[in-house]
């Protein structure tokens, strides 16, 4: 069940979603039980900025039905923090319980996702991530609203293919770009990201979407954050379709995700045309679901 | 309890409900679950049926939900449970033999009182449960302790059973003092100035307790509640303001947090009044 | 709790998404009960169009998450066979049970959907619709793709504008644009209908979605269309975020639709900014869900 | 049976189970429904459970699911179930006392035969259902019934007991005929060329039953299924093609279709086989 991504052999096709596994929280929680058994074969960072961000007050989660809106707000510490604490841990511990079947214990490669608003934000990140051993590849988040016109920088194809292009020469890592899926044509993004010279495209990421505070007279927003993202199972026919469109338009390797809870949903992804399969809220309902989904595979 | 935990399995687990029986406006959930292992006081478990978890008000639950752990020993868990929602209803409803998803234990607990001094447990509500696990480590350990619980109203102070030597407070005078629970520790605090304050419950009440400790100069241990999505530090969804700026996550900095922390404790800014 | 909408009084502010109440057949499966207790202040037809239509090869519905993906493909008997068959059966019988509490029976004003692909095919729909004196407004669906792009007609603000300026002259009646949420910016083609002189939009429609069939080695799509849209609670956080966005950035009013299932979230919908809400699968599970929502808002 | 239905209330209604007994593989679902009222053999109501209708496999069901009515007397409906997913799950779960959603009667049933003509009934599986009522009012009519069911196993044969005087066939020889329910109705019809058909069953068996009365030219009236949102006209969902071009709604063109406006019965075509 290996495969081969953007030149890295990974154990099995499932990895996390950004921002949805913490893996240096994780081991605290779950002790040094988690070092042979990390549930992803490849573990995606949440999303790194260039300045540190205390994300957005709180309320941030909302559950709806069969679903999770949020409004996380992309805490993080900053890329330099990233570097000099958590790189270092993430190169420590990680290694994949499915790939020692043969015995050698496998390091899990990281996948560091980044965002910038402006195109110097998003070089200094990509190349400052070019650098340390420990980064496998990089995942460029373009789902940040443009400061002009509000769009997600990933909506607009023309946009996207310039970005991409000028990190292109930064890294010689992988560059996977992880579309918006609030765009109209989202094949047409992952085109332009691949013309723009990426390795992969990854999608979707969570669809724009609100709350109103219950219980009350007038509409108040419940999250901190005012609007937020919808994931989780509710979306998994808009991801199935967005993945299989995407596939269908773009030769480079396809990371499909949006709602799977399950092996039979995985191999959807697959069977669509994803290489790799990541998994995101249901991880929060089952912390190893990344493996038992890797597990019902085979 | 003040050994690190080894930490619960990277993994839910499916385990049977032994039983779940009414204690007054309450359920007490017990289950068979040897691999709770040892566990701190305060720490919690992230709880969701196995079967039909869905369906409810507004098609939810749909995520496990967080719960003290009230009690843990010879491999059974118990849990304190107030309805209050679709997943909480789910939970109400299970019944011997039925299955449930547990992870944990989660978070980290309190903290003993340094020898020879007074703890003082101050519980709201459905929010005493994590106190009675801990008033039974403290007991163990040889330490004084005094209990004062607050309660809304008459159908909720049989949850004071779970307890030992409990003192009472309630809103509408059914059972002890008439008033907050807050009221009989500042007596407690009076008299006794170098306790140590153990307070779970409501946002209001945890606020007070908190005022009260900071004016007095005493330290206390707060066990928090937020809405959570993990439970183990993966969806950043369960913060609270740090003092000092920045934010805790309420699930692996606490739920057990020094008041010290803490500006103040503040109900969700959307949170229904 | 009657509310007044583009120049007509309606009894309360709820009405049926369009294509998803077929009032001829209610009538037919619940007998004349139904001329008393008709569901809905107003009623949208399912979309017509210029030619009669067969509709998508079965199967056309899956069930997913806490949601329905369809690819019902708007099967209808044309312009011509719609005027002169079900309109006049529309104007027989619909009258409002909320309404006739005052004693007078009320007629339910019916709102005309269409859809066409070209300019001519738009103008000749619009123009049929204004005549007859039963038709009370005309709704315009604009999910329909553009022949050239592939892209719904309604996912680019500049071409939006121009179909429904195109339109304005042909009918002195209400204009509802029925927007498309598949675009990356909904307040922005709100806005064009506006400024095309649109009186009124209407939103959510569904969101482009996909399922495949179920135990079989490959990807085989499911639905006959091959691809659908999911409606139903799943998108309902989506909805009110697209909802709300659009109510703050039009003047005209605004019907909002997706999800709605009871009184606090129709409740939701008018607390964003809609003067209307729609219901469209929720009808499915209970036909009397449009009546018992509008009881619940008094 | 022939007389136009009254046409069921515009809403759904709660009603409560009375009994839900296992028949074999099968359930018998009964409920308390007074407000069916007159029905046409053939005609079917939409079902949901009131309680957790969701949280099964793949957070489903949330559409309410299509029964045949198997039996409406005295105010009480029966409904024959099978487990094949998340829904019909659900409803073999409920037990006397719980509440169930129903909207019905929906659709057009059989339509009795001429005078004097014998109405075959052919069953297969759950499809056997409609023909239990069916055969009531065609016995209570006076008409000749022969009634032929075929089963696919040994679990499923207790099903025939929802009939009276039925001869069987069985997939796996464990009773009656070995082999199939249409083999039995060549039999019949060479015996009597006259007869009419009534049938439901799944869809290899109600083709195979279509082809034989078109070869023979005998009028055959078939229950069909398909995947239903609504019920009632509502979504143009549940469509099969129809003979000359076009589709039928299943929903209100039948269930009940005349096997002469198909051009052949087609499994669905994304339906697993
Ligand atoms: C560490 C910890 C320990 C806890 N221990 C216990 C315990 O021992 N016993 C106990 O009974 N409870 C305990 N709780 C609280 C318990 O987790 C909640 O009562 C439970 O999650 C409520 O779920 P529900 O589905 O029943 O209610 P919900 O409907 O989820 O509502 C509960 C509250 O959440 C908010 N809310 C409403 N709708 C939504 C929505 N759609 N999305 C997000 N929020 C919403 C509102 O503020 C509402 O009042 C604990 C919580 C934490 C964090
Ligand atoms: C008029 C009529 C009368 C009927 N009478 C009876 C009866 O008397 N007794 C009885 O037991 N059954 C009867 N049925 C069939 C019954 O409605 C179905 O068995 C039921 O709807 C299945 O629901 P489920 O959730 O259990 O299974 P589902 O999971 O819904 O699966 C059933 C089939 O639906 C398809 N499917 C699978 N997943 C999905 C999905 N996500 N979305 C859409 N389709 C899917 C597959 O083909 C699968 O085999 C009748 C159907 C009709 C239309
Ligand atoms: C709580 C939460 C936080 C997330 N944070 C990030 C993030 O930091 N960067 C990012 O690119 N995507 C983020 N995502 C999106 C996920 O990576 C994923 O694209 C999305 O949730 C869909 O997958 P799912 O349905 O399996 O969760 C986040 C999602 C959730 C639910
Ligand atoms: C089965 C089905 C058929 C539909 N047909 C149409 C249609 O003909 N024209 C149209 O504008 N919208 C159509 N819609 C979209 C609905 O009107 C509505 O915008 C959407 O379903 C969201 O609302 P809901 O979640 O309440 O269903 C259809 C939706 C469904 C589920
Ligand atoms: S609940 Fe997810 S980080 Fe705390
Ligand atoms: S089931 Fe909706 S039209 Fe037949």
């Amino acid at each position: 069940m290996s495969v081969e991504f953007c030149g890295l052999r990974l154990a099995h096709p499932i990895i996390n979603g950004s921002g949805t596994f913490d893996a240096i929280a994780a081991r605290g929680a779950f002790g040094a039980a988690l070092d042979t058994a990390f549930p992803f074969a490849a573990y995606v960072s949440k999303t790194i900025t260039l300045e540190p961000r205390a994300g957005n007050p709180p309320p941030r989660l909302w559950e709806s039905p069969a679903g999770l809106v949020n409004s996380i707000g992309l805490p993080n510490k900053g890329l330099a923090g990233y570097l000099a604490e958590d790189l270092p841990q993430l190169g420590g511990y990680l290694c994949d319980p499915l790939a020692s079947a043969d015995g050698a214990s496998h390091r899990v490669p990281v996948i560091t996702n980044v965002m910038g608003s402006t195109g110097e934000e998003l070089r200094a990140l990509v190349e400052a991530c070019d650098d340390p051993e420990t980064i496998a590849a990089i995942e460029l988040n373009v789902s940040c609203p443009n400061v002009r016109t509000g769009l997600d920088i990933g909506a607009d194809p023309a946009q996207l293919e310039t970005v991409v292009a000028g990190l292109r020469e930064s890294t010689g890592k992988p560059l996977i770009v992880k579309l918006t899926p609030n765009a109209a044509d989202v094949p047409a993004c992952a085109q332009a990201a691949e013309a723009g010279g990426a390795d992969a495209v990854s999608l979707i990421n969570t669809l724009r979407a609100m709350a109103l505070a219950p219980g009350r007279a007038g509409a108040r927003p419940w999250l901190g954050g005012g609007t937020g993202g919808l994931s989780g199972p509710a979306i998994r026919p808009v991801a199935l379709a967005q993945v299989a469109a995407v596939a269908a338009r773009v030769a480079i390797p396809v990371v499909g995700m949006g709602g799977v809870q399950s092996a039979a949903h995985a191999r959807e992804m697959l069977d669509v045309g994803a290489t790799l399969v990541a998994v995101g809220t249901e991880s929060f309902r089952d912390p190893a679901a990344g493996v038992r989904i890797a597990a019902g595979l085979l | 309890m003040s050994a690190q935990p080894a930490g619960a399995r990277p993994g839910r687990r499916a385990v049977r409900v032994t039983a779940n029986e009414q204690l007054g406006a309450y359920n007490v959930l017990r289950v068979d679950d040897p691999q709770m292992g040892e566990l701190q006081a305060g720490q919690f478990a992230m709880l969701a049926a196995v079967e039909r978890w869905g369906g409810g008000e507004d098609e939810r639950p749909f995520l496990a939900r967080a719960f003290s752990v009230a009690r843990h020993h010879d491999g059974e868990s118990s849990y304190l449970l107030e309805d209050v929602g679709p997943g909480t209803r789910r939970l109400c409803e299970l019944a011997a033999g039925d299955e449930l998803w547990v992870l944990g234990p989660l978070g980290s607990g309190f903290t003993a009182p340094p020898q020879g001094r007074r703890a003082i447990l101050v519980g709201g509500g459905v929010g005493i449960a994590p106190l009675a696990i801990l008033q039974d480590a403290l007991s163990a350990a040889g330490g004084a302790v005094s209990v004062l619980l607050g309660f809304r109203d008459e159908a909720r102070v049989p949850g004071a059973g779970l307890l030992r030597d409990a003192e009472l407070a309630t809103d509408d005078g059914s059972a002890g003092h008439h008033g907050l629970v807050t009221d009989l520790l500042e007596r407690e605090l009076r008299s006794d100035p170098d306790a140590v304050v153990y307070a779970c419950g409501p946002a209001g009440m945890l606020e007070g307790v908190r005022a009260i400790c900071e004016r007095d100069g005493v330290p206390a241990q707060l066990a928090l509640e937020a809405g959570m999505a993990c439970g183990f530090g993966a969806c950043f969804g369960c913060v609270v303001p740090r003092r000092g700026g920045g934010y805790l996550r309420v699930c692996v900095d606490g739920p057990v947090i020094d008041a010290a922390e803490l500006d103040r404790v503040e109900l969700h800014a959307g949170a229904p009044a």
